[in-house]
């Protein structure tokens, strides 16, 4: 058995759980459609943030930059210029994970690393944030709206439209990001984020170009991240500085990869069905209650228990339940 | 698009005709008089939690003492609330899982970031959305049209506010010549603060804008920024605020010896709360805000006032709950009309709207092409004594202006 | 207009003292730990709820509700180190950062509840004193606050320079197998530096109460500016966390005169980019922490 | 193959390493003598560009290497173990040697062929699969070597590989090497255990206190006063 190999049951799983996805629309109506795409998305986030920390081991704790970048380009060129997200989504991308490329270059020319590194992610984020405050172009705090879709809309063109279609294109994006980044971790590249991970030092002593392969890492993260990001601006309709480059956007997203097991592949996806529903029902228990800030201290104790009891996340255990054993947790698994 | 509506709306088809043949069974009632009088499901999307929260609770107030009122009336409403915990992307979700619980018509959502995006779900689902409070002009601008805003763009706020403040009696030690705005720097703050400025230049008051300053909107101190609002010198201090960062800056104006000729906050939410004239005491009085406010002379508004003191004699009832209760009355009068629960029969009936008597002041609640009410009137309010009054237009009149305000050592 | 830049550099300076004494509890236990307490800023909101609760309940004055938090926030230190903290001690930062969230998120949510979202304010007479100096006019709370959070800066200084135990934890935070070898309990000095840090971060919780509304959503501010503070004055510090926190406050004072009060912490932020890229150990710090 | 020349290492006034000259010969096995403290491991992180040198140059191959990355001089063919073993912990041990081997192909199947015939030329078959964190100590020792050899080296550097091992295993590790030597790979050794290096090495380099006090043939560099006086005349009984 090999790290690399895909087992019949992985895959005979995995087709499974895909095709309850893709049939899931047809009994669940909009609200679990979206939270369902709320959860696509974060587990979208969580892969992208993964392959840069649970893969080639960087602490970013700025991810909001480029989920908030994506996010502005996609609605400004669908806004300002009606431009169809089908260009705005690639030019996002490469924003996004130049922006990637710019912070891991700076972070890792001048050697700043593990807090240091993470705190830079912070910096870079939040100087975004204040700086889209005050930039007229990007409609400062008075944020910047996407207008309502046209009764002769076809989703296929704008890339706008009911619960349903966000579902099934957030659906395909999230899929796409995880074989592509699945057969990146698998690969040539794979084998020397990993090796970077573990120990840069003896990885360069084997000519791993620790350099150029972290950079890898952070531009692709970044460029998925800023896709989700995209997503997001065109079904939410409104962006706000705070609401998608804030601190909190970063922290919200890493919860899911750690809760679900830093690392591996399927960790964030479990993650993001963990902490999102149970995010919403402390939301509605304690509204309920009438208890401010239920929510806030379930989220926490749920993670306070993971770290504790469960520290490489909850997929490793699920894996081993359902028999798809990863001999170690940075094993790529099936799905 | 066409695909999945089809989806949808056969889903709740299905689940309607389950439902009533359930009943039906159950019951010897037919499901057709069950339907009519069954009761209209209202969902109403608010900031209950994080910083919005204290806004956000004032509407809900208002909004159940409504639900209360028209119940008492025999309009069957059935609330249900969810929380955007101050966060703009939740509305979406909000909306959606309130059109779920079988909300045929939703209120909502009190900041204009949730507004717009519980309106994309809403315009989705073919729900109408009455906006109880939400000032962006961008919230009847972007095509909705399931959407019914029964709350003033704040430009409109602030042109009718300003333009009675023009008005007033100037001399006494009351000219000013100058001016400077201290705004909030969110969606809100900073849209006020753009049209504070324009309106100023337009209506010819000839008085000097001679800076406009932004404060975050989770500052915890303002001593900076009234310290440089102090520096311009200026006559007048025009804070677009919340009740909290209002009661920062008029306890470091009070600290910094900082006295203007007037403190006048158009459109400016919260220094009419009780807890900035519980905060402040003494200090509170002469502030002015112009704000949508209800008229205490009608017939209505008296009979919501006393039912208020009776329910909530801790609280006070002001422009939020005023909001929160005429989101009711519209939702009410348009079921009324309607004589069903159907959300196109209802939509139909507000595009009808033409409510006379309300509480809050101006000509009767009607929606243009845009869904935009435009008979709001915005009075020109001063704290006295520790509680807000209409000091103009003089119609409404509940007190004289006094200016220029008292200075702060001279309170005792 | 040099009243006015005198009178914020005076009020920054004040402020920043008192954050000094935030990112002094942050900086001692990254000291000694190398850990980073992302629920820095939750404790000192902490601290300010014990300010309010005192102040509310009991008419307890400030200077009452410091020691009451210092007392308590230690405790609270101490028993999280030694019953959790330790365990953690030698986790990669990852899961060190989640506990630490998970525990901020906890105490938000926690102080949310019995709280409520509503800010909470002390008002006294004395919230309108002020000390006139010439034309300046400095706000009496302001500059109470300031001086007790450099007097506990000072008090802890001494401490570590010349007490047993503060040997101890200066050998600890310099060598941990090193410390170990001489015979020092590591647990408990670890439980020990936690609950100083924490007791730092809560007397300066209790000391803003009176000065700030307290609501349970303030303390991310405080952890990033605390972060600002230790990265610009240099890692394991103390007399960097004082020079970075009056930095930090002059910097924020004078941003908010020459651009926009709201944009201030931009210059924070570029100011912390570039400390991190051209003298990551701070401006007095004199070596690599990690 | 390999020529050190004036290297020079001060770490805040401390001379580590002080002015020292060497060379080794293509399919040559060299070896870098002397006692604790000598700078020997620093005199191999400068060659393997670890640690930047305060003065001097390294030749490799006539080419001057001096401001390469590590990861260059690998690629070059300047393959290092370390002394302080670092095992990739997060992979297994077939993946560990795949990295190296993945430096001279793109294709991950040829890469995991040669990652198991140096697996099996180190007598490490069996333990492909495990986690490279749950070896034992000369199962380490083999897997650094085997990394390094994935990287196919010309100049391979091996730091105290043989230290802490039994006689069998230690064997094991001296047939590589000769095989490695017969096909032309030039070899630099540190290493204590004198036994081993009189049998394998053409050329020892003696270093006292950082600086370099003999070079020459085994025989010789006994022979060589200075170093019975200082290395020897206490160790000697071990040789």
């Amino acid at each position: 058995m090999s790290g690399s190999t895909t087992t019949r049951r992985q895959v005979a799983l995995g087709s499974i759980f895909l095709l309850i996805l893709l049939l899931l629309p047809l009994v669940v109506d909009g609200y679990y459609q979206t939270m369902l795409t709320t959860i696509f998305i974060t587990a979208l986030v969580g892969i992208a943030w993964n392959l840069m920390m649970g893969f080639a081991g960087q602490l970013s704790l700025g991810h909001a930059l480029y989920f908030g970048i994506g996010a502005y380009v996609v609605a400004l060129m669908a806004e300002r210029y009606g431009l169809s997200p089908w260009l705005g989504f690639p030019v996002g991308f490469l924003v996004t994970s130049g922006l990637g490329l710019v912070v891991g270059f700076l972070g890792f020319r001048f050697g700043v690393k593990g807090v240091y590194f993470a705190l830079l992610t912070i910096a870079f984020a939040e100087f975004a944030r204040l700086l889209f405050e005050h930039w007229d172009y990007v409609g400062k705090t008075g944020g910047l709206f996407l207008g309502s879709v046209k009764p002769d809309n076809r989703s296929l063109i704008t890339l706008r439209g009911s619960a349903t279609f966000y579902y099934y294109a957030v659906l395909a994006t999230t899929l796409f990001a995880w074989l592509w980044c699945g057969y990146l971790v698998r690969s040539r590249l794979g084998y020397f984020w990993r090796a970077v991970r573990d120990d840069e030092d003896a990885a360069r002593a084997l000519g791993v170009r620790a350099f150029r392969v972290n950079l890898l890492a952070a531009g692709i993260s970044a460029g998925i991240t800023g896709i989700a990001g995209g997503w997001f601006a065109l079904m939410n309709g409104n962006l706000f500085p705070e609401s998608v480059l804030g601190m909190r956007v970063s922290i919200d997203f890493i919860i899911a990869p750690i809760v679900g097991g830093l690392g591996t592949l399927c960790g964030p996806i479990l993650g993001a069905l963990i902490v999102v529903p149970l995010n919403e029902i402390a939301k509605e228990a304690g509204q309920a209650l009438g208890l401010n800030g239920l929510n806030i201290l379930l989220y926490g104790t749920l993670l306070f228990i993971v770290i504790v009891a469960a520290p490489d996340g909850c997929w490793p255990w699920l894996a081993n339940r359902l028999a798809l054993a990863g001999r170690s947790s940075s094993k790529p698994d099936g799905p | 698009m066409t695909e999945s509506k089809f989806y949808s709306t056969t889903r709740r088809n299905l689940l309607m005709a389950g439902a009533s043949g359930l009943i039906g069974s159950g019951l010897p009632m037919p499901a057709v008089l069950r339907a009519q009088t069954s009761a209209l499901k209202v969902g109403v999307i608010l900031p209950l939690s994080g910083v919005l929260s204290f806004p956000g609770i004032a509407t809900q107030r208002g909004t159940d003492l409504a639900v209360r009122m028209f119940g008492d009336e025999g309009v069957k409403l059935e609330v249900s609330y969810a929380d955007t915990e101050s966060k703009p992307e939740n509305g979406r979700l909000a909306a959606e899982k309130l059109i779920r619980d079988g909300a045929t018509i939703l209120i909502g959502a009190w900041d204009s970031g949730a507004t717009i995006s519980a309106a994309q779900a809403a315009e989705a689902a073919k729900v109408p959305l009455v906006v109880n409070v939400g000032s962006a002009p961008q919230i009847t601008e972007q095509g909705f049209t399931q959407l019914f805003r029964n709350f003033p763009p704040s430009s409109e706020i602030v042109a009718k506010g300003v333009a009675l403040f023009k008005d007033l009696p100037r001399g006494n030690g009351f000219d000013p010549k100058s001016a400077v705005v201290l705004h909030v720097n969110d969606t809100f703050g900073q849209a006020t603060g753009g049209a504070v400025k324009a309106v100023f230049e337009k209506l010819g008051l000839g008085i000097n804008i001679l800076d406009v300053i932004s404060y975050d909107a989770r500052a915890r101190d303002l001593s900076i920024e009234v310290a440089k609002a102090k520096a311009t010198g200026a006559d007048l201090v025009l804070p677009i605020t919340r009740v909290n960062d209002a009661i920062l800056i008029v306890r470091e104006m009070i600290k910094q010896d900082y006295n203007p000729m007037a403190i006048y906050g158009p459109s400016s939410p919260g220094p009419y709360e009780k807890a900035f004239t519980d905060a402040l005491g003494k200090f509170a009085d002469e502030y002015m805000t112009s704000v949508p406010w209800y008229d205490p002379t009608t017939e209505i508004a008296k009979k919501v006032l006393a039912r208020w003191a009776k329910d909530q004699p801790n609280d006070r009832f002001e422009l939020n709950s005023g909001f929160g209760w005429e989101s009711i009355q519209v939702v009410a009068d348009a079921f009324t009309r309607a004589k069903s629960t159907k959300s196109e029969d209802l939509h139909a009936a507000l595009k009808a709207t033409n409510i006379k008597d309300h509480p809050m002041a101006g000509g009767p609640i009607a929606f243009d092409a845009k869904g935009q009410n435009t008979n709001i009137a915005i009075p020109l309010l001063q704290n006295q004594k520790g509680a807000p009054v209409v000091i103009a237009p003089a119609a409404a009149a509940g007190a004289k202006v006094k200016l220029p305000m008292t200075k702060w050592a001279d309170r005792a | 207009m040099i009243e006015l830049y005198a009178g914020v550099a005076i009020n920054g300076l004040m402020i920043g003292a008192v954050y000094a004494l935030v990112a002094t509890g942050l900086n001692l236990i990254f000291g000694v730990m190398r850990v980073v307490n992302f629920a820095h800023g939750e404790i000192v909101v902490g601290g300010m709820y014990i300010g309010y609760g005192a102040w509310a309940l009991l008419g307890l004055p400030t200077s009452v509700s410091v020691a009451l938090a210092a007392i308590v926030m230690f405790g609270f230190g101490y028993c999280f180190q030694r019953l959790i903290g330790n365990q953690f001690a030698n986790r990669p930062q990852h899961a060190q950062f989640v506990l630490y969230i998970s525990l901020a998120l906890i105490i938000t949510g926690g102080l949310a509840m019995a709280f409520g979202p509503d800010p909470r304010s002390i008002q006294s007479a004395a919230s309108f004193s002020v000390y006139k100096i010439g034309s300046l006019r400095v706000d009496a709370t302001r500059l109470q606050a300031a001086l007790s959070a450099a007097g506990v800066i000072l008090a802890l200084w001494l401490w570590l320079r010349f007490s047993l135990t503060g040997k101890a934890l200066q050998a600890a935070s310099q060598n941990i197998i090193g410390g170990r070898a001489i015979g020092i309990r590591i647990d408990h000095v670890f439980a020990i530096a936690t609950g100083i840090g924490f007791a730092c971060a809560g007397i300066a919780g209790a000391l803003i109460a009176p000065l700030y509304d307290t609501t349970p959503y303030l303390s991310a501010d405080f952890t990033l500016i605390a972060f600002i503070i230790v990265i610009v004055g240099g890692l394991a510090s103390l007399p960097g966390a004082m020079l970075g926190g009056l930095i930090i406050g002059l910097v924020e004072g004078l941003a908010a005169i020459l651009f926009d009060p709201s944009a201030k912490s931009l210059l924070s932020y570029g100011l912390l980019i570039a400390i991190l890229l051209f003298r990551p150990m701070g401006l007095l710090g004199k070596r690599r922490a990690l | 193959m390999l020529q050190i020349e004036s290297l020079t290492k001060r770490f805040s006034g401390l001379v580590a390493v002080n002015d020292v000259s060497f060379s080794a010969a293509k399919g040559s096995i060299t070896a870098l003598i002397g006692p604790n403290g000598a700078g020997k491991t620093t005199c191999f992180n400068m060659i393997a560009g670890a640690t930047a040198p305060s003065n001097g140059r390294v030749m490799f191959d006539r080419h001057d290497i001096t401001q390469l990355t590590p990861e260059k001089r690998c690629d070059l063919g300047l393959s290092r173990t370390f002394q302080i073993m670092r095992p990739l912990a997060g992979m297994s041990v077939l993946d560990n040697v795949m990295v190296g081997a993945l430096l001279r192909t793109t294709s991950l199947s040829v890469a995991r062929d040669e990652a198991r015939e140096i697996l099996a030329s180190v007598g490490m078959t069996s333990a492909a699969d495990r986690s490279a964190a749950s070896l034992t100590l000369p199962d380490r020792k083999m897997l650094e070597l085997a990394k390094a050899l994935a990287t196919k080296p010309q100049l391979l550097m091996l730091d105290e590989v043989m230290a802490g091992l039994r006689a069998q295993e230690a064997e094991r590790i001296v047939a590589v090497l000769q095989t490695l030597r017969a096909s032309g790979t030039t070899i630099l050794l540190i290493e204590h255990v004198m036994r081993i290096v009189m049998s394998l090495a053409e050329k020892i380099i003696v270093l006292q206190q950082g600086e370099k006090i003999a070079d020459g043939s085994p025989p010789d560099v006994v022979r060589n006063p200075r170093v019975i006086e200082s290395y020897l005349g206490r160790k000697g009984a071990a040789a």
